[in-house]
């Protein structure tokens, strides 16, 4: 196919599309390395985002990095990635090191934060950021800047009073907000059918008069697309939008949970058939964007960069116990706004 | 024919909700993943499969929700648990706890109760960092109308549970994680209650009285143990309940012994701890021989999750002993 | 007319409307007595519910008392009184008598309760009842009754995260419970604009996927049949129906604020025109139910009532000081579930 | 040219806002009813006339979003004040405040903080009945991360809304309802600053230490005064900040002075006093002449509405003077 022919399918050129492939596949690595850093019983605690990447790429790349602001939840590694994090700034983060640029060792991985790329630091208690989205928008547009924030959380989290407060807030005031619900379908142990009344989370945009978009979060090119617009619908001004990508929890909710006891071997079977990454790699390959080879020669890239970054992060000190006391209240040399 | 078997403290809990469950089928349980999984560290395992999804309801995630609606229940005739999931989760309940379950009896003057029990595992030493390691009991044991207990042994963890659950006033149960599967003890079969406003005396002594609760009544243990092989007698007094707090017995301890130490793994500024000291300052002024001693957390926000951090933070058997030779040598 | 006629017109018999109307002029004569009473310096306090009767009114008559459960919120004077509580017990409240079956004279005025007529107690902060009302309907089902739980709020109260709570669970779980948004569009003085992105609240049923009906209430019959179909449907184990009533609020937000200030005199003075006493006397001479004869009979029966209760009211005693210590925990004699 | 006015402490919080906002124009209000009506006590009046609604916003009806939006906007370079209307209505606000404002810059090693001043008004004595009435700031001072303000002063008032929106830092900042227009000091025109973890001796003396803030400097100047006459030489300390508390000015006129009362409106188990009353207690073992004494709030859910409840609950002048004259005898 030609290149005018590929984009015309995906409505995306062959680079993007590689890109896009090869951002999966190096936070899929990532994870699966980070898996096995948790068995191996060097990191006490590991929370996926195996199944989710495609979405998280989509937006990364649809986000101007540094520019535009991110409050993410813990499931967001490939769109912290995207956005310009390391695997070896994770890998510090499993391994508790001080130079972990996410908390200096102080949370639970996959609690994201990086200063430098507008990445706001991420607690555990689920919902609360999608708040923190809304006033980070405003003062944006107080500055007169187009910047757009970002904002996520599972549809477990939406049951949270927050998520309507914020929705509310956002709608009322048309902030450049994009809120994206990944829907794995599972809070824990808990499948959807408890959680809500209706199968869609974007059935609650009508209520605040916002659009609310459904996109099988196992296309990549829908998902670039769909993010791509809501993105430029918040930076021309015209507000919030809310987006549900139906995604997939590919492994168990953490190191910490088994999800053998609550759900058949069956789904979990078809699930890992349905994988963003099996089925976009099989429509770049129809496409013509990446060979076989192409895809190997990639896949071994990016084990040489995670090799890499496992042997410097294991090399990293812990933190020093005193500092435990710092940053209570500012220091010297820290942020003061 | 009832007998007693050595038990785990997290089997202990499970026992108690159990058998009041089959006593009393006003008795429900509302949590999240307190079904099929049995709650994140299985306290409510088998409980769904035997009583079924009614009583053993999964709910949204939503801590406000989740208090609320067994606010709701406890007053139309339930006896709901409201279990949240880690302590560190209950921030937003807070004001269905604090404005509606602590104040509705008094509000309605007698007319209205709430009858619940909000069950919540605390402290750290997990690996739980910031977020699923805290411990914040003081914050419930300022309001009046709470309840607040923590039971340190299998054996009270199942009497007061149970009592808990028999109380018409909204009951704080929290358990500290580290105590599930490491504190074993006798636990009676059937029915019997531990009163939810006395604390117990667990060793008796005489130089020092150590005032404790939780996880750290078995770190103070050890510690005092230590000393008492250099023949100092040290009381250990297990508080159990925060709200209304045992003042009989703090004071009568702290006068016996006329030195005192309080051992928490809650930060001190404002604390349970505060409140002992404060007691013992005001009813026991001519029993002293010492200043009044409190052990617990530093002041920062939580435990951190890098094993030097999180070490740091914890109030160790080590950290207990060395406090207590230091009133010892006062 | 005939009665037939009558029935044929509004859907509703003469009895009915009457005795609707009866009820409306009664809450408005209550109130306008408890506004004197703050004026005169006797009672520190008022908080109205002029303007927001009819559709009171119209739930108070559809509901079972003490068989039904009602959650509500300060501004409910008119269902309280349908439901069986008296001019005397709010008097008592707003003078603050130990004898006030509210609470005692321990709460504001207009914090309902009453045990005999499963009116559950109501705190001040905004929104928490919803939830309560969920757990009501729990109970009930789980008792294997029908019994319907009624709770309200204020179109500001919407804002907060327990509405969204509320609404989700009811609907996941399709309990008996109709919820009703007074929406008088102000909370205090923040306009209906500022707290929420679209005019009608009853837009978010349908992210719930239940029925979100909007009704004038300033229109007595409309507000009957919507409040008899809500109430049937919640009967029959088809779940919640979320109700929008657009009212008016008459007065100030309370007798500590002064609405001049943030309102200008045209909307108050349209306001006043708009009034469902007036309208609904108006429709009800039309259809020669009520004449202005009966309508006075009505009003002169209910100022002696009116005045009875006032007196003796005066006459109760304030709680005394040492009682403060009691009901913190379950005294003897008190409720225990 | 500065001069010196005599202002209410409304007025005097008013001017500080103002101020800075005409300095900083990354200041602004956000809260229920803080805009047209200028907020339920008056106290943001015309400052949306002065800088338009972006700066002073009317939000809906949601303190999760008060203070979660203000937790944004500061991390984005704003410096929000987040109004709660009564400190009672702070509770659906917990998690935002002790999860997130509270930890952000300690989770975040440094990286990340919240510069933003939370202000509601407290106390009671106002006929504002359960919810209206609440000294809920025991909470707040347990926990690490957050400052924890309450001036008493016009003056203070002023210099500390001043300092606490430079603060780098979330600071809870509680005005007293009965100071608003009871309260009357001079406040200098123009830019000041007061620090926002020193306690201040109001007035010096020798017998007793009488520790309190907010109105209840007040109630305690006024009962001092009257023991003055009987030859009592009091000293008075506005303690100004409840988190981090200046242990020094309390071990220092507690050391003075050898005996001490602690005097606040909120009710005793684990408050404020408490925390005062142990810090004193581990660090002025050997220079107490009399127990330390906590005059506060009955262990009661909140203030009632009734006259004779409302009075029975309040820390009067009286109070505070018969539990001096019980100290004095000692
Ligand atoms: C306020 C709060 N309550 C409970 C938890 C515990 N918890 C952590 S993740 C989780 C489930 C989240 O499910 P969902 O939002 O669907 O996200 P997913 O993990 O499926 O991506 C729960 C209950 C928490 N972290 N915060
Ligand atoms: C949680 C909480 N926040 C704030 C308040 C203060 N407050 C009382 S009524 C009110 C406005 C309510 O408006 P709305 O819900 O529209 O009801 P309305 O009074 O108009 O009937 C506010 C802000 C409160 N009582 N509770
Ligand atoms: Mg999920
Ligand atoms: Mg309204």
């Amino acid at each position: 196919m030609t290149r005018t022919e590929t984009k015309a399918r995906a409505g995306l050129d062959a680079e993007t599309l590689r890109l896009m492939y090869r951002h999966m596949l190096r936070s899929r690595l990532l994870d699966e390395r980070l898996w096995v850093l948790n068995r191996q019983g060097r990191a006490p605690f590991w929370i996926s985002a195996e199944g989710h990447e495609a979405v998280q790429v989509a937006f990364g790349m649809n986000l101007r990095p540094q520019y535009d602001w991110v409050a993410p939840y813990y499931r967001d590694l490939a769109l912290t990635l995207v956005l310009g994090m390391t695997p070896k700034d994770h890998i510090l983060s499993v391994l508790q090191r001080a130079d972990d640029p996410n908390s200096g060792g102080r949370q639970m991985p996959a609690h994201y934060g990086c200063r430098r790329l507008n990445i706001i630091s991420t607690g555990s208690s689920v919902g609360t950021q999608l708040l923190h989205a809304c006033g980070i928008a405003l003062a944006s547009r107080m500055r007169g800047e187009d910047a757009v924030t970002f904002t996520s959380i599972g549809e477990g989290g939406t049951s949270e009073g927050d998520f309507h407060e914020a929705l509310n807030f956002a709608a009322t005031h048309k902030l450049a907000v994009v809120f994206l619900v990944e829907n794995n379908g599972f809070a824990i142990s808990v499948p959807w059918q408890k959680q809500m009344p209706t199968e869609d989370v974007a059935d609650r945009a009508k209520g605040y008069g916002i659009p609310g978009v459904i996109v099988d979060g196992c296309d990549a090119i829908a998902c670039y697309r769909v993010a791509r617009e809501a993105v430029k619908r918040a930076r021309r001004g015209d507000g919030p939008t809310l987006i549900e990508a139906k995604v997939l929890r590919l492994t168990s909710h953490s190191s910490d949970d088994d999800q053998r006891r609550y759900r058949t071997s069956e789904e979990l079977e078809s699930d890992k058939e349905r994988d963003s990454l099996l089925r976009f790699k099989a429509t770049l390959e129809e496409l013509g964007v990446l060979t076989a080879g192409d895809a190997d020669e990639m896949r071994a890239e990016l084990v040489i960069e995670l090799n890499e970054a496992t042997e410097q992060a294991e090399l990293a000190p812990l933190p020093a116990a005193d500092t435990a006391m710092l940053h209570v209240y500012a220091e010297p040399g820290d942020w003061r706004g | 024919m009832t007998g007693v078997a050595e038990k785990t403290y997290i089997e202990a809990i499970r026992d108690g909700i159990r058998e009041e469950m089959q006593r009393d089928d006003r008795v429900m349980i509302l949590g999240e993943d307190v079904g099929a999984k049995g709650g994140v560290f299985g306290v409510t395992e088998g409980l769904q499969k035997e009583f079924g999804e009614a009583r053993v309801l999964d709910s949204p995630l939503a801590e406000s929700l989740i208090v609320g609606v067994a606010i709701g229940a406890a007053m139309n005739g339930l006896r709901p648990i409201a279990e949240i999931q880690f302590q560190d989760f209950i921030m937003p309940a807070m004001d269905q706890i604090v404005s509606e379950a602590a104040k509705m009896r008094y509000r309605s003057n007698g007319d209205w109760g709430v009858p619940m029990v909000l069950r919540s595992p605390f402290g750290g030493g997990v690996h739980g960092a910031l977020y699923h390691s805290q411990s914040i009991e003081a914050i419930f044991a300022h309001i009046p109308g709470l309840r607040v207990v923590v039971p340190s042994t299998p054996y009270d963890a199942k009497g007061m549970i149970i009592s808990a659950l028999r109380d018409p006033d909204p009951v704080l149960y929290f358990e500290h994680k580290r105590c599930y599967r490491a504190i074993k003890g006798e636990v009676p079969d059937g029915e019997y209650t531990v009163p939810l406003d006395r604390a117990r005396v667990v060793r008796e002594g005489t130089d020092i009285a150590v005032f404790s609760y939780g996880m750290m009544v078995h770190s103070s243990l050890e510690a005092v143990d230590r000393l008492a092989a250099d023949g100092f007698s040290c009381e250990v007094v297990d508080l159990r309940s925060l709200r209304p707090i045992d003042r009989e017995a703090i004071v009568a301890s702290a006068r016996k012994c006329g030195k005192v130490l309080i051992v928490q793994e809650s930060n001190l500024a404002v604390s349970v701890a505060s409140e002992v000291a404060a007691i013992i300052s005001e009813d026991c002024f001519d029993s002293l021989d010492a200043p009044v001693m409190r052990l617990g957390g530093p002041e920062i926000p939580a435990m951190p999750f890098s094993p030097p951090l999180e070490q740091f933070y914890l109030v160790t058997p080590n950290k207990v002993e060395a406090k207590l030779r230091e009133l010892a040598a006062y």
